[in-house]
């Protein structure tokens, strides 16, 4: 049984991204190295031989993903599940969370002026973003941050592929923030482990 | 009816133009900054000389349904008027100075948290994008269940021994070939500078390869040097080195001892550019 | 786009069998019995390059799925004990990062010499660290610390508690600088630093 076969195997029967180091711990002969040259030599497999589909790098980690052309076709059917879209709103507290992570509701909803609270209980429910920990102040409030799922519903292979703040139309200047206190997940109940 | 966030972002156009005036659905807006954003993109109205009176009677007449939205987003546009109202009312005052003595703009508040909010609508924009891309590859549909239970994160084992022995060790690997992809960058002297500094207002003295090693490049060790000659130009150290090919040790200078004493002003004895490969030399 | 490929696009992202009906419907140029020249086409193609899946015949219908062999190697993977130890280079990456917190990616790779980003993730994911805020500086990259469940987990009320002795390396003995040396930003200073 060859490398490129083991690795193969384990990305098709994944339905998450796996990491070279996740990957890495099927096999003794195997280090993260090895795993990314493995992954190299898939990758040029599937081009030479035009397989629809190829490695892709997503959230930290690898995933056999279909190649876009096919798209036309694969929208149209049925028995293939449909990527789910998320609302303005939900894009909205999402960008927020993402860039100003750790952050609580209030401030949320400082910045978008309207309450949120909906909203970010369904993107809690989809492990899109997950408590991270607690502000100090009164109440000490959740604060929020972003999951891996995060990165997987965008294609992003790390929070370095959000847009820089400096590539968007309009600079704001910072805020001043409070330093937060690196808390830990506590109450979480880890909802972002899967 | 749609959940909030499963419903398809779609770009809105809630307004028309019927004779000149704004014909706003409001129910179309995510809330009172929206819609005055709107407001000011549509008219073309500089964000910085925001025209109060006209935008306060605009937003006023789009809001003229409002308690269709019900109590709680009814309610977030009311705030907003009266803020709008507010203001306008102290653009009619004089102007109060701030600490600099400028005269403050009562619209600098409302104009900081457009541009806020703006800056994010701008991002979930581009979010929206990157959802669209990644909604064009398709995982496979079917991943049959594994026979073995799917893998449980297992209790925690690691002892604070385990992490602080990795600790011990930081820096210690051997660099590899591969290591080039770490982009290279200007290694500025000033932080060299500060990492003796700092390390010496810890320690009486410090080995000059314990300063370098962490960082296993050659520019760094070169770097580290300089920085290491100009604190003992400005007499803050002193360099020394027993012997040829020897391992150079800076010391704090409050902390020489005077049976060592380092006799040239340069804190440097057998000081030739070191060279820490050199083979050992029978001496 | 051959025929092929599209028919592997659909087997491949169908969460169901398809039958050769089924996948007729997909192009006007193919009939039943053309769809089975294509999957025989697209077998013998799997079976020449030694890929670690096959299409079978279930239910009716063709689908996508592991060859058996290679079912010993996910039951393998699946029992390698989850880490509930921490990896050799997770455990350094946990070190710089309790010493030198808060600090961004790129500086824990400065230190390593080697990409971190899979071994951070697995941090994150066990919740020892977490993001706690942005560096100044091109791109405002993310800055790590350890959480409340790294400080029971090791038993450290807070983190002065954390030893500090003579013989730690000196990068880790560096107190946290407020002046992040995320890539690019030297030398900037950070002037309108809030």
């Amino acid at each position: 049984m060859r490398l490129t076969q083991i690795i193969e195997a384990l990305l098709f029967a994944s339905d998450a991204p796996l990491s070279a180091e996740d990957l890495s711990r099927v096999d003794e002969r195997l280090d993260e190295d090895t795993v990314e040259a493995v992954i190299r030599e898939l990758r040029a497999e599937y081009e030479l031989s035009e397989r629809s589909f190829q490695i892709y790098e997503v959230a930290g980690g690898f995933q056999l993903l279909t190649r876009p052309e096919f798209v036309s076709v694969l929208e149209r059917y049925d028995s293939v599940p449909q990527p789910s879209r998320l609302s303005a709103p939900a894009l909205e507290v999402l960008s927020i969370i993402a860039y100003r992570q750790p952050l609580g509701r209030a401030e949320v909803e400082d910045i978008r002026g309207v309450g949120s609270s909906g909203v970010l209980r369904t993107l809690v429910e989809r492990e899109l973003v997950a408590p991270v920990g607690r502000a100090e102040g009164l109440g000490r409030p959740l604060l929020y941050g972003t999951t891996r799922k995060f990165l997987e519903h965008f294609g992003f292979r790390s929070l370095d592929d959000l847009p820089r703040p400096e590539e968007l139309p309009v600079v704001l200047r910072e805020r001043p923030q409070p330093q937060q206190e690196a808390d830990g997940a506590e109450g979480t109940d880890g909802t972002d482990g899967t | 009816m749609k959940s909030p966030v499963e419903a398809v972002a779609e770009p809105h156009n809630p307004t028309a133009n019927v004779d000149g005036a704004f014909v706003v659905e409001l129910d179309r807006f995510q809330g009172p900054l929206d819609l005055l954003l709107h407001l000011i993109r549509e008219q073309d109205i500089d964000i910085f000389d925001i025209p109060i009176g006209q935008i306060t009677e605009q937003f006023l007449r789009a809001m003229s349904d409002v308690e269709r939205l019900g109590l709680d987003r009814a309610g977030e546009f009311l705030e907003m008027a009266a803020t709008l109202v507010r203001i306008k009312a102290q653009m009619l005052m004089p102007r109060r100075t701030d600490a600099l003595g400028e005269l403050e703009d009562p619209r600098a508040e409302l104009v900081r948290r457009l541009l806020e909010y703006e800056h994010f609508r701008e991002a979930s924009l581009r979010l929206a994008e990157a959802q669209a891309d990644r909604g064009r590859h398709y995982a496979r549909g079917h991943v049959p269940p594994r026979t073995t239970s799917q893998p449980v994160v297992a209790e925690l084992e690691c002892t604070w021994d385990e992490v602080f022995a990795a600790a011990l060790r930081v820096g210690e690997r051997p660099k590899g070939p591969d290591d080039h992809v770490v982009a290279q960058r200007a290694v500025p002297i000033e932080e060299k500078i500060g990492l003796i500094v700092q390390t010496l207002a810890q320690l009486a003295r410090v080995e000059f390869r314990r300063l370098v090693e962490p960082f296993g490049d050659k520019l760094h060790g070169v770097v580290t040097f300089m920085a290491g000659l100009e604190l003992s130009k400005r007499r803050q150290l002193s360099m020394r080195q027993s012997e040829p090919f020897a391992d150079i040790w800076l010391y704090r200078r409050d902390d020489v001892d005077p049976d060592e004493a380092d006799v040239d002003g340069t804190g440097m004895d057998e000081a030739d550019t070191e060279d820490a490969d050199a083979p050992d030399a029978d001496h």
